[in-house]
């Protein structure tokens, strides 16, 4: 369905308007608010680079004119950052990120879940109950990931609506040796169950292929990340949240392409001294809950309030592609167990016990990308992100790093005092910034 | 002589200062905000020109602050109103000493912001969307329990017994609940008492994110009300630092930052001439 | 200079080494026949058994040493020990465990069989935490055994026929005399009761140490007890592993291509010195760290190698087929 | 019987017993005769000096004399040294020239004979004694070949002009067959093959019945082939452990003095000693007698001092020393046995424990 087919176009000659279906309401709920967010995204800032022109447009096609990423593959819904897509590839599959960020889904998605829950969880379940999304109808199969309660649980639900879901087994203690062994046997047991679904049994040689693209992917977004640290910032947060979030459903290849495009011209602009926001813009560390189209409220305000986001970590965008995969021996036993290292040991996702390499993470990021602060986001009902907040507030504190924290959901109100606090935030270490110099 | 003007437009009211380059108050001016912001402002900003003997070409730098900051065309400047409450804090309670931690309860929200020994805000807490513990609460409070806002002090001081319990810190549910005490037996001496306590504990846990060190500034128009801040200091133990004008802080600091964005601005100007 | 430091950080460390390690086998299997000759205090298995050696392992000289009368041990000859136990760690401290992953001939002929099985496809076997744990004290348990056993004989507790007791036992004697085409070790000595066990021992453990090093890189390694008397001298060295704990994401890569398994040096984020006692300091791991100088090589506090990320991509990105 | 008679007869008992342990008199019936190089006590020992070849007496000019001793018995150690002279020497030196040299007069109280040797080469002392028993003739002969030679004049070993030797007036002759590579230094290194030749009256004996047997007491037996030629892998008999320790104890000097440096060159020098059968060792190795007995049986018609015959038995002796050396007795087979067994428990077992891997999850065992 396009926008053009929607009922609001009233025909005037035979005055007669047909009422809309639910599914249409939702359709063209969705498409309103994509459409905003990237008009906010477009439009509200000057000097876009030129080729985030093919993301812009990534996104307008699939949600306001809904059409599909993947015609001809099999397309695997996963439910967090910790399935390995280079194993999904290799059984000749696309996988899609099902996590989702809109206010429309999330609506729907509160019938299933507790009203004090996580609006990602919530946008997520409603994406699937509604069934508009566009890629929503050629999911085999969804692999949901027992990370945090709310995902595990939401499994069951996801059944009941008559998905075909995969528990993928995660352990919440990654450091020792027993969860490294439990998580790897749970990666291989999925490597070989792929097949089923696929019919293409995982290879040597296809998994190592799919290894190499992924990392090219990968290289390629570490580009624009080594870009970022360049002082003054060549390109803006937003942005690049954007580009990121693509990588959840956009075709491999074309991504890679249009990032080294981005990578490119994001190089030029660090060649011409070029600045993507003022002055004395304080730069930011973006962490806690995904930022995840079209919520995109958060890392807006900061930049809308002259901040700009330097460097994320957040699984919408960092953690989804910072850690790669090294083999020693390219074999499928050596490469699975790889894969199954990098998706579980360098994970900074709260749900494990210990969060001491995110701790460890941002103080880096914040070295690395010559920050000035940290803003820290955290979904309402999101348990895990709420309650690191303390202990990462007290290692930043140790190293003298300003934070923000932020509870928000997805609704878009609240925006009044969300954005006092991000602007006093960001007056407060402009104020620290001129003192420091 | 430069003159700056600050407008801190609050979502119960609107308040206005205006100050000379050393940073004097020369008069400020307290509004209700209503609905049209930016002609309520603009005629309590004549109103207190004309007190202060200024015309609006006085004014070098005006600048806004607070949640209807943006909806001022004629603003030179706008800030956040924590960086102002700071700012202002630093000036108006330099008489107390260092001001280290600044509480604010406003018309429909709580602050509490830590500074360090230069007045440069460190961290700050709000709460959250609902308006628990605001001002708002005490109004509601007020006029359930058939008093003026100005009595709530003289009502807590008198109370006898052990302060009633409040529970429900909701605004929206006060109503009933006060409804409730009331039928409980409880005197409105000691609902209000309790009240004061309730909203108390429930400052000093924000205040708490943010540390408590040295002078602890209370300002917003509740720090108005002796009988909170009596029960603040209760809570806490510690003493609080309430300035002549407490409401105007806010004002006050946005108008400072004028003064010091105007200044910035000029010294530029003269190094690039 | 940055070029040449950005070439050094691009290195295809994989075939670096492995010329690297081919002209140090030739130099100490061969070099006797070329007229080398780099003393006997090697802290490498150059074997004292290959007639035609470069140069000589110094644990054998050690072995010999110490089975002195202690009469004799205890006043002149001890000098001579002190003096050999210098010069081994002269040696050493040059390019600290760098002797293991680059120079051993054992190690590189384990190498050599690792690539025979990645040609045949057959994966390699890993330890699991708990044995990896319990194996690495052995290596110790042998330092101090070819230690105390020499010394056992000098005060004449111990039969001479255990003189050189770990020569006996190492798989070296046998394997590397071999590449000089000099079979005469592989054999069980029926002199005395002694001799018969530790020559069978070590005949077992040849044939233990060729499959081992089949399906386990570098199998002997792991038990290798020059590499606990390394360790002993490791913190003298000028030639450093470091790691930048805070850097490190503990994505597991360095961990991954450790011949050794050495766990901590993926987990361990405290330790600014990483180099471990079982290290055979190859530097794979630096060559496979993809956090930007998270990992490097220091000499005398200048790196001289360390992690890239463009480093990591020319090294570690598959080639397309 | 008187408790009297009883303590005397015990007594002498001893007396013999003790007499026959100092080595001296008779022989018993069909023990082999053998020539031993080995002073029969301490007190003689001392006029002997140490050369290639065994003992040796030494004069003023440095002229080597050997003396020789008629012992019988098989244990090598404590065979009888024989008094009677029942028999007759006979020599042959370097340059085949043969003499029948009359019993020494150096120790009267044994059998024994004594000679010069001038010349470099293998001397080859005989003896030599017949009687008739129960009408058989008995020929027992004695031989033993000693080596002469001083490291001073040179090392040029010509195999050809050290052949072994056999004399006209033996009838069953031993020799020794030269290894190809033989030397001055050779030595019978256990783990060694041995060739000896049997010939009856100068032709090669098929058949012949050849033992060997060592100090300890191992022996082995064996045939001649067409050619009459047999052939032995010198074994080592265990040592006994406290001997052999006493052994390095007293012999053991080490030379090194400069350090470390030195160890690699002695390193190298005696693997190389191992291998050549070199002297030049560090310690000086334990060295063992062996003793080849070679019997031969003929129907023959005689009388010897009126005694008659139908049968004539030839018993010839040669005996000679081996070298239990550091690498005294090695073995590949064991060894790749050895190695093999390596390589396959481990194969083995790690197979194993990889196929066991491939099942899905194993649980945890808790000791109880």
């Amino acid at each position: 369905m396009t926008v053009e087919e929607f009922p609001i176009k009233q025909d005037l000659k035979k005055k007669v308007r047909k009422i809309e279906t639910g599914e249409q309401r939702h359709v063209r709920h969705e498409a309103m608010e994509a459409k905003e967010v990237l008009n906010e995204i477009v439009n509200h800032f000057s000097g876009n680079p030129e080729s985030m022109d093919y993301f812009y447009e990534r996104f307008e096609a699939l949600y306001c004119d809904r059409q599909k990423p993947h015609d001809d593959k099999k397309v695997i819904g996963t439910m967090c950052v910790q399935i390995p897509d280079e194993i999904i590839y290799a059984a000749g599959a696309v996988p899609v990120r099902m996590c989702n960020g809109f206010y429309a889904d999330e609506q729907v998605g509160s019938e299933f879940m507790p009203a004090k829950s996580c609006s990602l969880v919530k946008a997520s379940l409603g994406m699937l109950k509604s069934g508009t999304n566009p890629y929503c109808d050629d999911v085999e199969m969804i692999v949901n990931p027992t990370t945090c309660d709310q995902k595990t649980k939401t499994g069951s639900v996801m059944r009941d609506m008559g998905y075909d879901v995969y528990d993928m087994e995660l352990p919440p203690v990654k450091e020792s040796e027993e969860g490294r062994e439990y998580w790897r046997r749970s990666v291989r047991k999925f490597t070989k169950n792929l097949k089923d679904i696929t019919g293409e049994k995982v290879t040597r040689k296809k998994l190592k292929q799919t290894i190499g693209k992924v990392a090219k992917a990968q290289h390629s977004y570490h580009r624009i990340q080594q870009l970022r640290k360049a002082v003054p910032a060549p390109v803006l947060g937003k942005d690049i949240f954007l580009a990121t979030n693509a990588f959840f459903f956009d075709d491999l290849e074309r991504w890679t392409e249009a990032m080294d495009r981005l990578g490119d011209e994001i190089e030029q602009r660090v060649a011409d001294k070029h600045n993507a926001a003022g002055v004395r813009t304080p730069r930011i560390i973006f962490t806690g809950s995904p930022p995840i189209f079209p919520n995109l409220k958060i890392p807006l305000m900061i930049e809308q309030a002259d901040a700009v986001i330097v460097a994320d970590e957040t699984c919408s965008s960092n953690r989804l592609l910072n850690d790669m995969v090294s083999v020693d021996e390219w074999f499928l036993y050596d490469m699975v167990d790889a894969i199954a290292d990098r998706y579980l040991k360098s994970c900074t996702c709260p749900v494990f016990t210990l969060n001491e390499d995110r701790q460890r993470r941002l103080v880096e990021l914040y070295k690395m990308y010559n920050a000035d602060g940290v803003v820290y986001q955290s979904f309402a009902g999101c348990q895990v992100y709420e309650l690191e907040q303390r202990s990462i507030a007290k290692i930043l504190e140790e190293n003298g790093i300003p934070m923000l924290y932020i509870e928000t959901d997805y609704s878009p109100s609240q925006s009044g005092q969300l954005s006092t606090r991000i602007e006093a935030f960001v007056e407060s270490l402009k104020s620290r910034k001129r003192k420091l110099a | 002589m430069n003159y700056y003007a600050g407008i801190d437009i609050g979502s119960t009211a609107i308040k206005l200062v205006v100050i000379d380059e050393e940073q004097n108050l020369l008069g400020s001016k307290v509004a209700a905000t209503g609905a049209l912001v930016e002609k309520n402002s603009m005629e309590a900003y004549n109103d207190l020109l004309k007190d202060v003997g200024l015309k609006e070409s006085d004014i070098s730098y005006l600048t806004t602050t607070g949640y209807g900051r943006k909806l001022i065309s004629s603003a030179d400047e706008t800030i956040s109103e924590i960086t102002a409450n700071a700012l202002g804090a630093k000036r108006m309670g330099a008489e107390f000493g260092t001001v280290r931690t600044i509480i604010n309860i406003g018309g429909q929200d709580t602050k509490a912001i830590s500074l360090d020994e230069h007045g440069t805000v460190v961290n700050f807490a709000m709460n959250d969307r609902c308006a628990a513990g605001t001002g708002r609460f005490l109004d509601m409070a007020a006029r359930n329990l058939e008093i003026s806002v100005e009595q709530l002090g003289e009502f807590h001081f008198n109370a006898k017994g052990t302060p009633a319990a409040v529970n429900a810190t909701c605004a929206v549910f006060a109503e009933s609940e006060i409804i409730g005490l009331l039928g409980g037996g409880h005197s409105r001496e000691e609902i209000v008492a309790g009240v004061h306590f309730s909203i108390a504990k429930r400052t000093i846990r924000l205040t708490k994110r943010v540390g408590i060190k040295d002078v602890l500034y209370f300002d917003g128009g509740p720090a108005l009300n002796k009988g909170l801040v009596a029960a603040i200091e209760d809570e806490l133990g510690k003493e609080l630092a309430i300035p002549k004008t407490p409401q105007v802080t806010t004002a006050y600091g946005a108008a400072i930052q004028g003064l010091e964005v105007h200044t910035f601005e000029i010294s530029e100007a003269r190094e690039q001439a | 200079m940055t070029k040449i430091k950005n070439w050094v950080n691009h290195v295809d460390l994989r075939s670096f080494r492995f010329w690297f390690q081919l002209a140090a086998f030739v130099l100490l299997v061969y070099g006797g026949r070329l007229a080398i000759d780099l003393g006997n205090s090697l802290p490498t298995f150059s074997c004292g058994y290959n007639r035609e050696n470069g140069g000589v392992c110094y644990l054998l000289p050690l072995q010999h040493q110490l089975a002195q009368p202690w009469s004799r041990l205890f006043s002149g000859m001890g000098l001579a020990v002190l003096t050999g136990l210098g010069t081994f760690v002269l040696w050493f401290i040059v390019i600290n465990k760098g002797w293991c992953g680059y120079i051993c001939p054992l190690g590189t002929i384990q190498d050599w069989i690792t690539a025979l099985r990645k040609k045949m496809g057959i994966r390699y076997s890993t330890y699991s935490d708990d044995q990896f744990k319990k194996l690495k004290v052995i290596k110790y348990v042998l330092l101090l055994l070819l230690i105390f056993i020499p010394l056992g004989i000098g005060g004449q507790f111990l039969s001479h026929d255990l003189g050189t007791p770990f020569c006996k036992i190492c798989p070296g004697r046998m394997i590397v005399p071999m590449f000089n085409g000099d079979f005469s070790q592989w054999v069980i000595d029926f002199a005395s009761t002694e001799r018969m066990i530790l020559t069978a021992l070590g005949m077992f453990i040849t044939g233990l140490f060729l499959v081992g090093s089949f399906i386990k890189k570098r199998f002997f390694c792991f038990f290798c007890p020059m590499s606990a008397l390394h360790y002993i001298f490791a913190k003298l060295s000028p030639f450093k592993l470091i790691k930048d704990g805070g850097k490190c994401t503990r994505c597991g890569d360095c961990y991954r291509v450790c011949d050794m398994e050495i766990r901590p040096i993926a987990d361990d984020v405290v330790s600014v010195d990483i180099l471990k006692d079982d290290c055979i300091m190859c530097l794979k791991c630096v060559a496979a760290c993809p956090e930007e100088g998270c990992l490097k090589v220091n000499v005398l506090g200048k790196t001289v190698f360390e992690a890239t990320e463009s480093g990591f991509k020319k090294r570690m990105t598959p080639p397309e087929e | 019987m008187s408790s009297t008679g009883f303590i005397a007869w015990v007594g002498l008992c001893l007396t013999l017993v003790s007499l026959g342990s100092e080595g001296s008199v008779g022989r018993e019936e069909n023990s082999p005769l053998w020539l031993s190089g080995t002073p029969p006590n301490m007190e003689m020992m001392k006029q002997f000096s140490r050369a290639h070849g065994g003992m040796v007496i030494r004069d003023e000019e440095r002229n080597y004399s050997k003396m020789l001793w008629l012992r019988a018995g098989d244990d090598l150690k404590k065979a009888n040294y024989l008094s009677d002279k029942m028999g007759q020497f006979y020599l042959l030196d370097v340059k085949s020239n043969a003499s029948q040299p009359a019993p020494s007069s150096a120790d009267s109280a044994h059998t024994a004979i004594k000679f010069k040797m001038p010349d470099e080469g293998y001397y080859n002392a005989y003896y030599m004694e017949q009687n008739v028993r129960d009408g058989v003739r008995y020929v027992d002969v004695a031989k033993r070949e000693v080596l002469k030679h001083n490291c001073q004049l040179g090392h040029d070993f010509d195999v050809e002009q050290h052949r072994p030797q056999s004399a006209k007036q033996i009838p069953l002759e031993v020799l020794r067959l030269r290894f190809d590579d033989e030397t001055y230094h050779t030595r019978f290194n256990s783990g060694k093959n041995v060739l000896f030749k049997v010939l009856y009256k100068g032709d090669p004996v098929a058949n012949a019945a050849v033992t060997i047997s060592t100090e300890e007491g191992w022996s082995r037996n064996s045939k001649t082939d067409s050619e009459g030629i047999v052939s032995f892998l010198v074994i080592q008999d265990r040592f006994k452990q406290n001997e052999a320790q006493e052994v390095e104890k007293k012999q053991y000097k080490p030379k090194q003095t400069e350090g470390a440096r030195k160890y690699k060159k002695e390193g190298k020098s005696e693997h190389k000693q191992a291998e050549s059968g070199g002297s030049h060792g560090r310690m000086r190795r334990r060295s063992e007698e062996f003793l080849v007995t070679v019997q031969y049986r003929e129907p023959s018609i005689g009388e010897i001092d009126g005694l008659s015959y139908e049968q004539s038995v030839y018993t010839t002796t040669f005996p000679g020393h081996f070298s239990p050396s550091q690498s005294a007795y090695k073995s590949y087979a064991y060894g790749l046995t050895f190695g093999s067994a390596g390589f396959l428990v481990l194969g083995i077992g790690s197979y194993m424990y990889r196929r066991r891997r491939i099942k899905p999850f194993k649980e945890v065992n808790l000791d109880d």
